[in-house]
């Protein structure tokens, strides 16, 4: 390894030694044996692995329905995985707790030991706590692929813990986990971290498991993000992957809620991280485009809840995209019910079927229009940042985040600089009100403007401000039936 | 529109322990600041003992304690041991999304962090207007003499 | 009156000697005194009309949400109403059992007497056994506008009591009461039966009481049709309505899961109504389409029915309809809960609020094909039934059908040819398999016959035939996880 | 696809009373042809005497009931006297959609319609096969030597 931090695929020795060094420190204990954890990841892959069941959905045009779901207790767990299999998902989740995820291994046991299966401490599954053979227990007991959850800027034996089970999914990467999940990390700490899990997943893949990776990039989670600078993150997260030898990439659309501005951004995420993987040399690596239901704040209410899922199935189905990250009618409540996570996952199902099969009919110009938008912002981001790491993506990012040539809204991260402000326009399709020092091409930058000033001739002041921004946090909550004729519904 | 309900408050807000949800805190801070309180905004990944610290040397009149992933029961109760050590008792409120599960009924939360210490216990998607209301009444009760009267809120 | 049936309006004098033989005949006693009803109803209409809010969502481009929804006891019927509106619903019905849509108001009479609150022996309110006072206290104790839902071929009584007692909607007309909801009844028999409706609305309106009425016309139920034969149906209910001074109309697009056929649907029935109203010479009728949820099977799980909603509001939402009638997540089970039916109104209203406002971004070029497609199949069977009938529409009507230059599919009426058949294209879509003898031009012939080759090459022979119909039946079901690896679920 | 599990049965086939769904015995119709049965088709609305007519007229095997608005418990009564008036005994099926309300225990509505006399009833969305392997079932119960044997069964 070079020491200045760079995309350069991190040397074999060099792995070994902070394996060794990863497993002392944080767990006291002999790194897991590789050859071990490859004899049996590579007959669990073959069973039941990710990779190849995206590969046919993508050959074949389906979609492959995957919800999120972790609880701390092992009997619970299976049977969740279970429910979920038996709903249709075509693969299944284990999202690891947030103890775990900050490495309070300990304190993670100690919240099992206090969970049953009808009661879960954690919010998530304690994949240290359970380790290695119980964990291969569990996905041996499942019919589908697993892929497991977790985001932090360390996951280095999350990761490897993960693998050694039997995952052939895993979720994230350096700009998510850092950028959109953590406090005081920076990318000089935490991309090195990250290189590390893709390089081991470079071994597996070299030694007959081919493991999936997400790339969520700054899926802007909580608020509404600018499609075009949501891919920046993607296809960043995605260069540094490939960088370290990951074959298997799913490139993140988060969908907003404006139909014909998700499916564009579906289109566009997947042509420009195949086009900047090729351009960077990476051209072996394969891509599954995945939509994801909206991220930020969910209706409380059931049925509205059903009604935010299905405007994103409907853009996930027009796509046409082969993974579909699925929430549930719960989201805005709390974990959900197992019950209630396989409702959502039928419905998803149902719809997709419905409507995947009339997707051509359904592809507007307005789709075409918010597609070149797309592309035409990203490339002028990603281009910038290139250049700034003269061809690196990794120095490039460090180096734009610093100036905001990289820079994203409402991050709880102290090192981004947080001046651009996103703000939907009258449709609710997403724009820029702010874009800091994003370097924007002019002509955007007119469209942009052109499009928000539907929303600006609404708005009192005729300008748009912070507020406005605040506004649309509940841009998808619908509260009360605006009748026709006005009037309080509930008296 | 910024009033003075709250003027020269102090109020420390964060996220307690390993939750990273930030949108919540954002909102809160913009409130109490337009409420006219000062803020002291601790962020996201917000340690018991800093939570203490601050409440400590910031001299803070109120500390709001958010937690989003179900994990305010683990991280709670150092908070207020370590307060009570520290020998602050500034008005505590708590709120977010403080159970693990979707099933667990609401009763059974509130009574749980009630019992813990806080003063407040809040329901998840509760406006922070509410809570600007309800810190200006606790305050009064307190005697907190620079608050305006009663007739003057304006919130 | 002339003695043979046709589109003139009803004699003033007719109409009252009509009104006191069928009240004589069926009810043995006078006729309502219209004056008194007049008065009441005025005011009613004044305080919460149905026109009124029709209107005001036709222009300012809201979507009114309408459930169905009756049963026999009074306090559970205002129950219900009171959910309903609370739910969102923009005009409240009364859907009436069908005993009383036979004309057996007794034996409706002795079945309200065994219903209770809690459990009704009947599928509907049994409007002429709770009669004019009563239901007059019901609808006055709810805010809504309310619509009284029944279709049989002789509705007088249960019309005149519904106007009486401060309806200001009504359902169905000639085409679809007899031709879909009918064994033995004739056009001959059964349009006099609705003119003298319609010349009862026409009256009411004189005085000051607009009421809707829904044109349902071939609203094909059951199975699926051609948009365009469904929409002969509803121009020529109007006209029939318009006959006899109806002035508010509301043209029925029944929805079927093919999202672009669908809004081309919605907006080609509006064209058409209005177009063929104002060549007939009523130019004055103000219509008001309505988009109407799926007719035919439902699935029973509640999450795929809540998919089968979707794809329909989506429909709705792009299509801008002012009204929209709503089924229930419960539809395929039974008459539904009033919870259910207050979900499916939330749901609807929820997700017709996120898509309405985005809908010109979701036009899409097929929309425009499909809806070109119906105005020429639907004039040109309408130009041939009007030719038969020397320009008026209900001789032309009458004789049509005869030699089935007027046609529909799987109709239970025994005086319907019934050698049209329709079956889905491979998006969907539906077609003619089998146009019987409908008078098509030969360039609608040919676009239909290209549509069908697509699923023609997927069917095993090349051909497709009867058994690819009733395969359609299912087209909105959707059993078993199709997950990319296949295999079973279940297991 | 035609077999000749029903060759030569007649079956009685409507939908009772004041139900207008034509769509479950247009099915049922199909089926039961298909599977080599003399099907006489009434339709809907049709009168409880009009079944006791039919299957009396027409010597049925078997009469098909079908309801699907609700108000089968309305009508099937005055059918099963009128077929025991008229010393009609042929198998007797009812099906559709059996009961008003969505929250009905389907057990309740078995039971009822069973007590009432028929020889099965079939929940909603019964696959018209099921109803035509029933039949052979109960016909060969019954004796009837003309049906093939169990094995050759091959609907
Ligand atoms: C956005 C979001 C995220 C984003 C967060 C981005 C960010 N940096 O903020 C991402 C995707 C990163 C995320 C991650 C996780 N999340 Co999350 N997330 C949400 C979501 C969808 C919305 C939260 C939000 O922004 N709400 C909008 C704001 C405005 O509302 P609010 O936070 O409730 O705050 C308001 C009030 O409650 C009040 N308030 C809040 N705190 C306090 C305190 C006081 C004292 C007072 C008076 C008032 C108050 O003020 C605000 C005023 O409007 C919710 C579900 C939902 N609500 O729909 C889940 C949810 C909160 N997340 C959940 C979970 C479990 C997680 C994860 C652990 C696992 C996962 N799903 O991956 C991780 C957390 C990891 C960690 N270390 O903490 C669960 C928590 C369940 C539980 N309590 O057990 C939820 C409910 C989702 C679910 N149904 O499972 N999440
Ligand atoms: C289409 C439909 C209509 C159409 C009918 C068109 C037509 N001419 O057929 C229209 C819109 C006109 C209609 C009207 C009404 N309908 Co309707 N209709 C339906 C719907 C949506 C589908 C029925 C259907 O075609 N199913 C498909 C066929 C293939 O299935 P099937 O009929 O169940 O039959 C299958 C099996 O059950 C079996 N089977 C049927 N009968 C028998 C008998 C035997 C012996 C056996 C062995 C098997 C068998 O064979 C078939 C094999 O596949 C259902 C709800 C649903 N299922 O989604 C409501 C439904 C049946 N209707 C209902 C009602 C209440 C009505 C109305 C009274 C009121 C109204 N809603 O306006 C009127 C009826 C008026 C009257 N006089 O009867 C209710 C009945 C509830 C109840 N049982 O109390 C339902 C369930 C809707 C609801 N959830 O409220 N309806």
């Amino acid at each position: 390894m070079s020491d200045q931090v760079s995309n350069e695929m991190l040397d074999l020795d060099e792995l070994r030694a902070q394996r060794a060094s990863v497993f002392h420190r944080q767990l006291s204990r002999e790194p897991y044996d590789l050859d071990e954890a490859w004899d049996f990841a590579r007959s669990n892959a073959e069973r039941c692995g990710m990779a190849a069941t995206l590969a046919r959905a993508k050959s074949t045009g389906d979609t492959v329905a995957i919800p999120r779901a972790g609880v701390a207790h092992w009997d619970a767990q299976l049977e969740l995985m279970r429910t979920l299999s038996a709903a249709g998902a075509g693969v299944v989740p284990i999202t690891v707790d947030s103890l775990t995820r900050s490495l309070k291994f300990e304190d993670a046991a100690k919240a099992l030991a206090q969970s049953t299966p009808d009661r879960s401490v954690l919010n998530g599954y304690p994949l240290l706590a359970h380790g290695v053979e119980r964990t291969r227990e569990l996905i041996s007991s499942v019919d589908r692929p697993v892929i497991v959850r977790a985001n932090a800027i360390d996951l280095r034996l999350v990761a490897e813990t993960a693998f050694a089970s039997g995952a052939t999914g895993f979720v994230s990467g350096p700009m998510y986990a850092t950028l959109e999940y953590s406090k005081l990390g920076s990318l000089e700490v935490s991309i090195p971290n990250w290189q590390y899990i893709f390089r081991l997943m470079g071994e597996y893949a070299a030694h007959g498991v081919p493991i999936v990776e997400d790339a969520i990039g700054f899926a802007q989670s909580g608020t509404c993000s600018v499609p075009s600078l949501m891919h920046v993150g993607v296809v960043l997260d995605a260069l540094i992957m490939a960088g370290q030898g990951v074959k298997h990439i799913v490139p993140y659309q988060m969908l907003q809620g404006h139909v014909a501005q998700d499916v564009a951004g579906c289109l566009a995420v997947g042509t420009l991280t195949d086009e900047y993987l090729a351009k960077l040399g990476f051209g072996d690596v394969r891509t599954y485009v995945a939509s994801s239901d909206w991220n930020g704040a969910f209706p409380s209410r059931q049925p509205d809840a059903y009604g935010l899922l299905a405007a994103n199935v409907l853009a996930c189905a027009i796509a046409r995209t082969p993974v579909n990250y699925v929430k549930t009618i719960e989201e805005g409540i709390g974990v959900p019910t197992a019950a209630a996570n396989a409702a959502s996952i039928r419905f998803t199902r149902y719809l997709t079927h419905l409507i995947s099969r009339q997707a051509a009919s359904l592809i507007s110009p307005e789709v075409q229009f918010e597609l070149e938008l797309n592309l035409m912002e990203a490339r002028a981001i990603l281009d910038a940042v290139l250049d700034m790491g003269d061809g690196d993506p990794v120095r490039g990012s460090i180096s734009a985040l610093a100036v905001g040539v990289l820079d994203i809204p409402f991050s709880p991260n102290v090192h981004v600089r947080g001046n651009v402000l996103p703000v939907r326009d009258a449709d609710g399709a997403v724009r820029f009100l702010d874009r800091g020092a994003l370097p924007l091409p002019a002509a955007a930058l007119r469209i942009e403007a052109e499009r928000l000033a539907s929303r600006r001739a609404r708005s009192g002041s005729g300008e748009l401000s912070y507020q406005d921004v605040i506004d649309d946090l509940s841009f998808l909550e619908f509260e009360e039936p605006t009748l026709p004729e006005g009037g309080d519904p509930h008296s | 529109m910024v009033t003075s309900v709250l003027r020269r408050i102090r109020v420390v807000v964060g996220s307690i322990g390993d939750d990273i949800h930030v949108v919540g805190i954002t909102l809160l801070g913009h409130a109490l600041r337009n409420a006219g309180a000062d803020v002291i905004q601790l962020g996201i990944q917000t340690s018991p003992a800093e939570f203490v610290a601050a409440a400590v040397t910031e001299d803070a009149d109120a500390v709001f304690v958010s937690s989003s992933n179900g994990h305010a029961g683990i991280f709670c109760p150092d908070l207020v041991a370590g307060l009570r050590e520290a020998g602050a008792d500034p008005i505590l409120y708590v709120g977010g999304n403080l159970s693990v599960s979707a099933a667990t009924p609401w009763d059974e939360v509130r009574e749980r962090f009630a019992r813990m210490g806080f003063d407040r216990v809040y329901p998840p998607r509760t406006l922070p207007d509410q809570a600007v209301r309800d810190l200006a009444a606790d305050l009064r009760a307190r005697g907190s003499s620079d608050l305006p009267e009663q007739g003057s809120q304006n919130v």
